[in-house]
């Protein structure tokens, strides 16, 4: 577990980033506070000593994922959509739900947590989290499972492929 | 355990999933050979050859006992089998159905193919889970190889909408899903289900955590099988998806996640805490499906409406909570497969308005089964059978739900269930008399059909309806044998072989 | 002294509820498909949190899964959205409403 | 030979009769016009049984002989036999049952000569006949009632005999109808007489029922007597009885005078032994009888169809048996029915000779090329001076129209004056006042009676034929067989009396007819009429008095309408102003029952209120749901609005929700 | 004569008929083979009329019986269970006669689509058949639901104009009944395998007739029951449907209807609601006295100003079947068999009355009495038919209506579960009305003068219709005269029946007394069940 003004920092600015993307105008920017976000909960990560899951945020997210999103709204050249204006009832609405989750979710999670078991120590985090540990699962317990997910993504390849390529004419 | 040891574990262990091997690797080499033969016609009867070859294993293993494999993450036995075999026929039924209508659309489609098994997959692996992580996995790899067929039509603008709201609200309900997932494992610690029953939920937020994150995981299970008030992508989504495989989506995933749910249900969280929640959830999707359904014009539409509320048919069994709650529900997710596939499989093979049918209103159809006997006397069966009525599938299905919630004090349930049921009947039969009793003169069609526009009727797709009718005139006859092997599943001593 | 496990769930939370709120509210079809990953990335926290928390490497086994879920879903999810601008001219999902009732 | 073997043939010569005569011909079209073979299979099988009746009643040995054949129906308690029971009063009925019909039927074969449904009439009679020996031989109440309904049905079919004009299809179902009312109440008497004696056969009841409790045999004969007001054709339910001439003239003789209508004194008198346990309704009985006997005779001298004259003079006598019976007098009543058939069925008879006389008038008036639309060969105001051109007819009709007055020594002087003695002498001696009003109601409607028949044969056989061309249309007299019948009925009128001569004469040991019926029907008068409770001068009296009013009407009525012919009509009219319109409208009853009840209940309560209450409320009900349902689809289809953040909104509530309410049970 | 299987041939004959229709091109070879089905299976009911001997008991179980118990899985003691009684017996014997009537009746009036027609009418049969010979309540569903369907068709396609409204408000509204009926099956099916079969539901009729509903369930439970026979019956104010349903089915499908298919309502009151709810049948009894005096006398007013001579004759169902109810509901044996007797009468007679009335219409195409009039002229045997069938409805001693009208009466009169003579000195006046409006049909339709060429022209009837009303016609009369040995074979039943509710009454009540009503049991969660052996359930307390 990190130290509190490390914690609270990185959480600072991870909610920031979040408000960024869900209040910029332009999708450019969302993606770029999302971004943000996603280095953000990496960094976390990092201070959980979950350093292969923190490399793979990194990577994957901020370095794979994001980048197609930018391509993608490059792509299409997507400007910034007039959003409501008005508070209508779909938006109160919303705002009532999201309040309603999060206290509950903050009811579920937060308050006096009491696990019952104390959590592990920082070297045995480390351990658990480093890539050894969990290549080894991965390639044992989750055999199967890898393959599937390569399934998964030759699907969505092949998926992608099928939806955005130009129609025959 | 060391990688050396693992690997003849896994080697080892492999016909366990026979299936899936098969399914996954003809689906890879369907793609390859799309890639060099696009649109060979051989492509969809290599993917219906593997899934009968992968069925008729499963079959074999129906009476096998549960196990689980490759270390406590998959289960094997009757159940899997059941849920399988299910999985793998209405596969089979959709690709079968799935040729003339494609065709008639004249693209190369042969990663369709690929899709369904790939798809397929996901739902066995779903069906076959032993902990979380597959459940995520099957569940993730059945929705986004689902969220492709859907959109399958690009030129199709319903097409695309249909696939953008199913990813949209498919990927946000997956947040919820996985949120519930987390926060299971957060209270016992484990990802694998009998532990997560055993675990000792000592602490009153340990117990706050375990339930609040069940309920988070339940909404991703209600959005799959679209129970209110999930349900909302299901009319839109099934009214733009190419039909037959609107059939498969609400076949297939349904039974393999209700499979997974049950197998949560019964390993995870065996007490009855969650009965309320699932009672109430099914109230709400049976008077909303039903009740929406009434006033419908569109076939697909209706019948999307239709396994909204069947679904709550199936969460009534579920919200008994005993042996013969679940077996029930089984042995209704296969007759509902069945009736499905063939009610979607027969307004596959009446569409001709080439854009999914969502133009084609009812009334276009009238008096359709005078020129195609075969579909008509096989819609009535798969309507009558939805229906409820006996001496068709449907009728021991619901019986077989509805029973045990009677046993289980929740009369009152059975009791809005079949007021439901009745309700249904107005919508079934309208198309049953759309069908046999009006003629297009009669309502003035505004979109007259011509028998031209009609996808050319193979013999094969026929064969598949006509299977699917008798299927459900045995079902319904016949239903002992197969609820017997149902129930045995849940039977106290096949549980606890279980680890 | 180290921050406790609670926080971590906070945030988590927070986050995911930021995300839902991004779905809920933006009518661009891109921003929604990214405050869904949001949402993932909040409850990845959430697993590794509890994972390193209780030295159990299956949470983060889950977090990888379900990195290339996302990865998956972003594919898809861009050519669903490639595909309707193809056809629609526009990314405005409130605009996208020819199946309804 | 013992009788039950005879008593089954007596029972099923006339439905055999009826089946060939009826079946036979419905499908073989060429047997139809073989009128021959069936008018004489048809009276044979009438006649046939008469001899055997004969033979029955004069070997009968006192003893009730019953006969069962085969069970009918069975279940818990009930065990019902179709059960026959020879004694003294069934013999009686059926002797008359099968004579008279006897004759009636011989006197059709003349009389429906050359009509097309020729066939059906005889099948019509025959089973006429079975279901009357059913009724009058039944031992038990069911099988009775199996008769009673039989005739109800004959009745029917013979009033709507010529259907083809809807009218005669009209007054069917009207009798019908009315006679269905009747048998209601039989039925709910049949009902109360199982409950309370757990039998229905007739053993059973006359043994057991007079010891029931007084207010159970009231309802009991009450219901009984509802339902012989409507065989009987007593108030209230006497209308059907006028417009059943609309059916063939033999038919009005044998059924609508001679027979089916007294089959509810007949009942009655069945069960006197009960009857005299409920005093109240033997009061009520005689009561409504004497009503009826002087409103018909009232109505009877206003109208002009000489069947209808009949008509009423039927109801009107049926009045005056039912007085005889609520005064106890049961054989008194079976004795004036006995009588009454022969003049009744004479005097119809005759009627219809002389209708069949007059549509020769019509006829030869058509051929001459006369408007004949107008032309009704029954009203009397046409007719006159027949006499002259139909001799038999004449002469039979004036027998049996004196023997209605009662005309000392005919037939109906000894029936009539015996009624009127016996209501008499209940008053007097057995000190019930209502007799005594009784009594003289009969002997006003004695006056009436003796006034309006002769003003029917003064009307119709005296006086200058009025009818058009009276000088070129002659009719004929009728052929011999039916003025044979004509003679037969019109004998036994005058003769037919003697079976019961009063006590007076004697001391009452030629009272044949008492001592046979009397020890079982007679009441507590039975024995007072031979002992002599009354004064025999006092007896003197009361015959002298009747004999003096009948000869006295009769006289008188022969005097005006021999001066004044039809025009002595007009001066009543004068008399007795607002009255006599309201007796030619027969008291407004058929104005009642059409317009309040016929009209309330059909287009009041059930085409207005319950088909319109069936169609707009219970249908509508369920209409209004199936459309609640179809509106309640359409309101919640609002919800799905196509627009994805709309759902995504749905899920996240419904997320709040699962979640909450899975915490909230935890 | 001793055919193994005989009921079940009875049964299914029907049904392989159906089958082989379906295979077979020429619309002759068709007509042919339903004839031949029919026939066949009357003649093989005749063998169930020889077979059954009232003298032996059938109070342990019907005869003729054919089990197949292994049916449903153990968990379920659900048998293919069927048999003759008393009172399936005549029903059966009168589904199986009116089944070649109906295909006689169908010859030439159905042009379109004989092969559905005929293979649904068989079928139709089979369901008809099989609910009244059913010993298990399960399978009496089945057979009970199936018939809807065959019904749904021949309303539906070959009926008249408003066709499809009739038919979806057939099926809806029985399915409404039937449904909840069902949820009353599983209830009691659970209730009483837990009380008298070792904890396995059971839908054994004897099974469950062991079994004493307490009187707390037997409210509601007899409630669904009643309720989904009252709608079949049907009795007011839940009749709506039949006067559509007839009037727009087609004659064979009329006939069907009224003759047979709404006895299932009566039988299921009797076989099912009577004795398994003896003490609210017999408290509720004054009020479906009332239900079905109302019945009666409101059936017969709106009868009477039908113009549509099917209505007409439809409305008169309601009213005879209320006779029928009125009989159940008396608790006495001569009402009781009174009432099963009528059922058969109403079948007979008000089937010749549809027959006719459809004769009439394939003639002129239309059932509106007013295009009639005078058509005793043109067609003398058609309305002697139809007189005789009118009178034999309107309950003419001598014709078959009587007996069971007389003994429903009679019987209800002395009925101490009723006990209200007023009451049915109210439904005597049934009567009466029966007769307004029967001899107004007759009236308007035969009487008067042909004043249309049309009518005057009409055929009478030929020999396929002659030959096809005669048996209705004789047993008419053979009813009406000599019913005793039709009343002997029901009559053990019925006692048994009458002695079960008594006993059973008794027995309730007793229990009741002994155990007054126990604190609320608190309802059970199923807690872990799957490690349960065995299934108990909660009875929960719940009042009607």
């Amino acid at each position: 577990m990190a130290a509190p003004p490390m914690f609270f920092l990185l959480a600072t600015v991870a909610v920031a980033a979040a408000l960024g993307m869900l209040i910029a105008r332009n999708p450019v920017s969302s993606a770029l506070w999302l971004v943000l976000n996603l280095f953000c909960i990496a960094g976390l990560y990092l201070t959980l000593n979950a350093s292969f899951i923190g490399v793979i945020q990194i990577l994957v997210y901020a370095g794979a994922i994001m980048v197609l999103f930018l391509f993608v709204i490059m792509l299409l050249n997507l400007s910034a959509l007039p959003e409501l204006e008005s508070l209508d009832w779909a938006r109160i609405g919303g705002f009532a739900v999201g309040l309603v989750l999060l206290s509950q979710l903050l009811y579920v999670v937060a308050l006096e947590l009491d696990l019952g078991v104390e959590p592990v120590s920082g070297e045995m985090a480390a351990q658990v989290g480093s890539a050894a540990t969990l290549g080894e699962i991965l390639f044992t317990r989750y055999a199967v499972h890898l393959q599937v997910a390569g399934i998964l993504l030759l699907a969505a390849t092949v998926g992608a492929v099928l939806l955005a390529q130009r129609r025959f004419e | 355990m060391d990688l050396s040891s693992a690997f003849s574990t896994i080697v080892a262990e492999l016909p366990a999933i026979f299936s899936m091997t098969v399914v996954g690797l003809v689906g890879l080499v369907l793609i390859v050979v799309d890639a060099y033969r696009n649109d060979h016609p051989a492509i969809p009867w290599l993917g219906a050859a593997a899934l009968a070859a992968a069925s008729v294993w499963e079959v074999t293993q129906l009476g096998a006992p549960a196990d689980t494999v490759f270390f406590e993450t998959l289960r094997t036995g009757g159940f899997v089998a059941f849920i399988n075999l299910i999985v793998l026929l209405t596969g089979l039924a959709t690709t079968l159905l799935s040729i003339p209508y494609l065709n008639q659309l004249r693209h190369d489609y042969g990663e369709v193919y690929a899709l369904i098994l790939y798809a397929t997959v996901g739902m066995i692996m779903l069906g076959s889970s032993n902990n979380m992580i597959s459940i995520f996995l099957g569940l993730e790899t059945m929705s986004v190889c689902l969220y492709v067929l859907t959109g399958l039509i690009r030129e199709d603008e319903g097409a695309v909408e249909s696939a953008l709201k199913y990813f949209l609200l498919g990927a946000f309900s997956t947040g919820f899903f996985l949120y519930g997932i987390a926060l299971m494992y957060g209270a016992t610690g484990t990802m694998v289900l009998p532990e997560m029953a055993a675990a000792d939920l000592a602490t009153t937020s340990t117990q706050l955590l375990f339930w609040g994150g069940f309920a988070l995981f339940l909404v991703g299970f209600f959005f799959k099988v679209s129970a209110a008030p999930f349900h909302m992508w299901t009319p839109d989504v099934y009214q733009g998806a190419p039909t037959p495989l609107t059939g498969y989506m609400s076949t297939a995933t349904k039974a393999a996640a209700f499979a997974a749910l049950i197998l949560v249900l019964v390993h995870a969280v065996p007490g009855g805490e969650w009965q309320l929640v699932l009672a109430a959830v099914a109230v709400l999707t049976m008077v909303m499906g039903n009740v929406m359904a009434l006033a419908q014009t569109n076939v697909k539409r209706l019948l999307a409406y239709s396994s909204i509320a069947h679904a709550g048919y199936v969460l009534v069994g579920l919200a008994a909570g005993t042996q013969a709650g679940y077996a029930g529900a089984l042995f209704y997710l296969l007759v509902y497969a069945v009736m499905n596939i063939g009610a979607f499989g027969v307004m596959a093979l009446l569409e001709w308005d080439g854009k999914e049918g969502r133009e084609q209103t009812l009334s276009s159809l009238a008096g359709i089964a005078d020129r195609r006997p075969i579909l008509g006397t096989t819609m009535g069966v798969f309507m009558f059978s939805l229906i409820g009525f006996p001496p068709l599938g449907g009728f021991a299905g619901k019986y077989f739900v509805f029973a045990p919630a009677v046993e289980a004090g929740l009369t009152w349930l059975v009791v809005i269930g079949v007021l439901m049921s009745a309700l249904s009947a107005y919508y079934y039969l309208r198309v049953v008399y759309v069908f046999w009793m009006q003629s297009a003169a009669e309502v003035e069609a505004t979109n007259p059909v011509t028998e031209a526009a009609f996808p050319p009727a193979t013999r094969m797709a026929m064969g598949t309806l006509v299977v699917c009718a008798v299927a459900l005139v045995v079902l319904g006859i016949f239903f002992g044998g197969v609820l017997e092997t149902t129930a045995g599943f849940f039977e106290a001593s096949a549980m606890a072989a279980a680890p | 002294m180290d921050v406790a496990l609670n926080w971590y769930l906070a945030l988590s939370a927070v986050l995911f509820t930021i995300g839902t709120l991004g779905v809920l509210f933006r009518r661009n079809a891109i921003v929604v498909l990214m405050s869904v990953e949001l949402m993932l990335n909040a409850v990845n926290l959430t697993l590794v949190a509890f994972s390193q928390s209780m030295g159990d490497p299956s949470g983060q086994m889950l977090v990888f899964f379900s990195i290339a879920v996302a990865a998956a879903e972003a594919a898809v999810g861009l050519a669903i959205v490639i595909a309707i601008f193809r056809s629609k001219v526009t990314v405005d999902i409130t605009e996208i409403n020819l199946f309804k009732h | 030979m013992s009788s039950a073997p005879l008593l089954r043939l007596v029972l099923l010569l006339p439905l055999v009769g009826a089946i060939v005569n009826g079946v036979a011909p419905l499908f073989v079209e060429d047997l139809r016009t073989r009128e021959g073979l069936l008018g004489t299979i048809g009276t044979a099988v009438v006649a046939v049984p008469f001899v055997i009746a004969c033979y029955l009643f004069v070997t009968f040995g006192g003893e009730p002989v019953v006969a069962n054949y085969f069970q009918w129906m069975a279940a818990g308690d009930l065990e019902l036999a179709f059960a026959y029971r020879i004694d003294e009063l069934s013999l009686i009925m059926t002797l008359v049952v099968t004579g008279v019909g006897g004759i009636i039927h011989f006197y059709s074969i003349g009389y429906m000569h050359g009509d097309p449904g020729y066939w059906r009439f005889f099948a019509y009679l025959n089973l006429f006949i079975f279901a009357m020996l059913n009724l009058v031989l039944a031992n038990n109440l069911p099988v009775l009632f199996l008769g009673w309904e039989g005739v109800g049905l004959c009745s029917y079919l013979l009033i709507g005999f010529w259907y083809t004009d809807l009218s005669n299809s009209t007054a069917a179902n009207k009798a019908f109808i009315v006679n269905r009312v009747g048998d209601f109440a039989f039925l709910v008497a049949m009902f109360l007489i199982f409950r309370e004696l757990g039998g229905l056969s007739f053993d059973v009841i006359l043994a057991q029922g007079p010891a029931l409790p007084e207010a159970t045999l009231n309802w009991i004969i009450f219901l009984l007597f509802v339902g012989a007001t409507g065989k009987s054709a007593q108030i209230p339910l006497f209308v059907w009885l006028p417009d059943a001439m609309a059916g063939p003239t033999p038919v009005s003789a044998l059924i609508h005078a001679a027979t089916m209508v007294t089959s509810g004194l007949y009942l009655l008198a069945r069960l006197s032994a009960l009857v005299l346990g409920a005093p109240v309704v033997m009061a009520l009985i005689a009561i409504v009888g004497g009503a009826t006997a002087l409103m018909a005779a009232t109505i009877a001298i206003a109208q002009n169809d000489i069947k209808r004259v009949l008509a009423y003079s039927t109801v009107s006598q049926l009045g005056y048996m039912f007085m005889a019976a609520g005064v106890g007098a049961f054989f008194v009543s079976v004795f004036h029915l006995v009588t009454h058939a022969f003049f009744k069925a004479c005097l119809f008879l005759g009627s219809g000779s002389v209708i069949h006389g007059m549509e020769e008038v019509e006829h030869d008036l058509e051929e001459r090329g006369h408007d004949t639309s107008d032309f009704d060969p029954q009203d009397m105001r046409t007719m006159g001076g027949l006499g002259a051109y139909m001799p038999s007819t004449r002469t039979t009709y004036l027998l049996a129209t004196l023997a209605i007055s009662g005309i000392p020594l005919t037939a109906g002087f000894f029936s009539k004056d015996e009624i009127l003695f016996k209501a008499f002498e209940y008053g007097y001696s057995g000190g019930e006042t209502y007799a005594m009003i009784v009594w003289i109601v009969g002997v006003i409607t004695a006056i009436l009676t003796a006034f309006y028949m002769m003003r029917s044969y003064m009307l119709t056989f005296e006086g200058t034929p009025r009818w058009p061309l009276a000088d070129q249309a002659e009719p004929h007299e009728s052929p011999s067989s039916m003025t044979g019948p004509l003679w037969a009925l019109g004998i036994l009128s005058m003769v037919g009396g003697f079976i019961g001569l009063p006590a007076v004469i004697q001391d009452g040991k030629w009272n044949w007819i008492h001592h046979y019926l009397g020890a079982k029907y007679g009441g507590p008068v039975a024995e007072a009429s031979v002992q002599g409770h009354v004064p025999l001068a006092l007896e003197w009296g009361l015959i002298l008095l009747s004999s003096v009013i009948a000869v006295g009407t009769v006289y008188y009525a022969w005097r005006v309408y021999t001066a004044q012919g039809l025009a002595y009509d007009a001066v009543l009219k004068r008399r007795f102003r607002g009255l006599y319109q309201t007796w030619a409208d027969t008291y407004y009853w058929d104005d009642f029952y059409d317009q309040v009840v016929v009209d309330t209940l059909i287009n009041g309560i059930s085409r207005k209120g319950l088909a319109a209450f069936d169609d707009k409320i219970v249908d509508g009900a369920v209409n209004g749901v199936a459309d609640a349902a179809q509106n309640a689809s359409g309101l919640l289809r609002r919800v799905q609005t196509g627009i994805v953040q709309n759902y995504a909104l749905a899920l996240a509530l419904g997320a709040a929700l699962v979640v909450g309410l899975m915490l909230a049970g935890i | 004569m001793n055919i193994p299987y005989l009921t079940s041939l009875v049964i299914f004959l029907p049904a392989f008929g159906a089958l082989l229709t379906l295979f077979l091109r020429r619309a002759t070879a068709i007509r042919w083979t339903a004839l031949a089905t029919t026939t066949a299976t009357f003649v093989l009911s005749i063998g169930l009329f020889t077979g059954y001997d009232p003298t032996v008991s059938t109070a342990q179980a019907p005869q003729l019986v054919d089990i197949w118990a292994e049916w449903l899985p153990e968990a379920f003691d659900v048998k293919y269970f069927v048999g003759i009684d008393g009172l399936s017996l005549l029903l059966v014997m009168l589904t199986t006669l009116l089944g070649p009537i109906v295909v006689l009746s169908s010859w030439t009036y159905i042009q379109e689509k004989q092969k559905g027609y005929y293979a649904l009418l068989l079928l139709l049969q089979t369901g008809i058949t099989g609910v009244f010979t059913s010993f298990d309540l399960f399978l009496f569903y089945i057979f009970f639901e199936l018939t809807l369907i065959p019904m749904y068709f021949i309303i539906g396609i070959w009926g008249g104009k408003e066709r499809i409204y009739a038919a979806v408000k057939f099926v809806i509204y029985t399915l409404v009944g039937s449904l909840l009926m069902l949820v009353g099956i599983l209830y009691l099916g659970y209730a009483a395998g837990e009380a008298v079969n070792s904890g396995i539901f059971t839908t054994d009729w004897y099974t469950l007739l062991e079994y004493n509903v307490p009187l707390a369930t037997q409210g509601w439970l007899f409630a669904v029951f009643a309720f989904s026979f009252a709608i079949k019956v049907p009795l007011f104010p839940v009749h709506t449907w039949l006067p559509d349903a007839h009037v727009q089915a087609p004659t064979g499908g009329s006939v069907i209807l009224a003759g047979v298919l709404l006895k299932m309502g009566t039988y299921g009151l009797l076989r099912f609601c009577l004795p398994f709810f003896p003490n609210v049948a017999q408290s509720y009894a004054g009020l479906f006295a009332v239900i079905a005096v109302i019945g009666i006398i409101y059936g017969a007013l709106v009868a009477r100003v039908q113009d549509d001579a099917k209505s007409l004759v439809a409305y008169s169902s309601i009213s005879h079947l209320g006779f029928v109810v009125l009989g159940l509901f008396a608790f006495t044996p001569e009402a009781m068999q009174g009432a099963v007797i009528q059922m058969i009468n109403h079948g007979l007679s008000t089937g010749a009355l549809f027959l006719l009335v459809g004769m009439l219409y394939e003639r002129r195409h239309t059932r509106m009495m007013d295009d009639y009039g005078g058509l005793a002229t043109a067609v003398p045997i058609l309305t002697t038919f139809m007189i005789i069938s009118v009178l034999a409805s309107a309950g003419l001693p001598g014709l078959n209506g009587f007996v069971g009208e007389f003994l429903i009466l009679l019987g209800a009169f002395q009925s101490t579960v009723i006990d209200s003579p007023v009451l049915i000195a109210f439904a005597t006046t049934g009567v009466i009305l029966a007769a307004v409006y029967l001899l107004h049909m007759v009236y308007r339709t035969f009487f008067g003068e042909l004043t249309e060429a049309a009518n005057a022209q009409m055929a009478d009837l030929n020999a396929r219709e002659f030959g096809l009303m005669v048996p209705l016609i004789v047993l008419m009369f053979v009813l009406g005269f000599y019913p005793t040995p039709f009343l002997q074979q029901t009559a053990p039943t019925t006692d048994f029946l009458l002695e079960t509710v008594e006993e059973k009454r008794m027995a309730i009540e007793a229990q009741a007394n002994d155990e007054p009503t126990t604190a609320e049991t608190p309802r059970k969660v199923p807690s872990a069940p799957l490690e349960a052996e065995e299934v108990s359930i909660d009875l929960p307390d719940e009042t009607p």
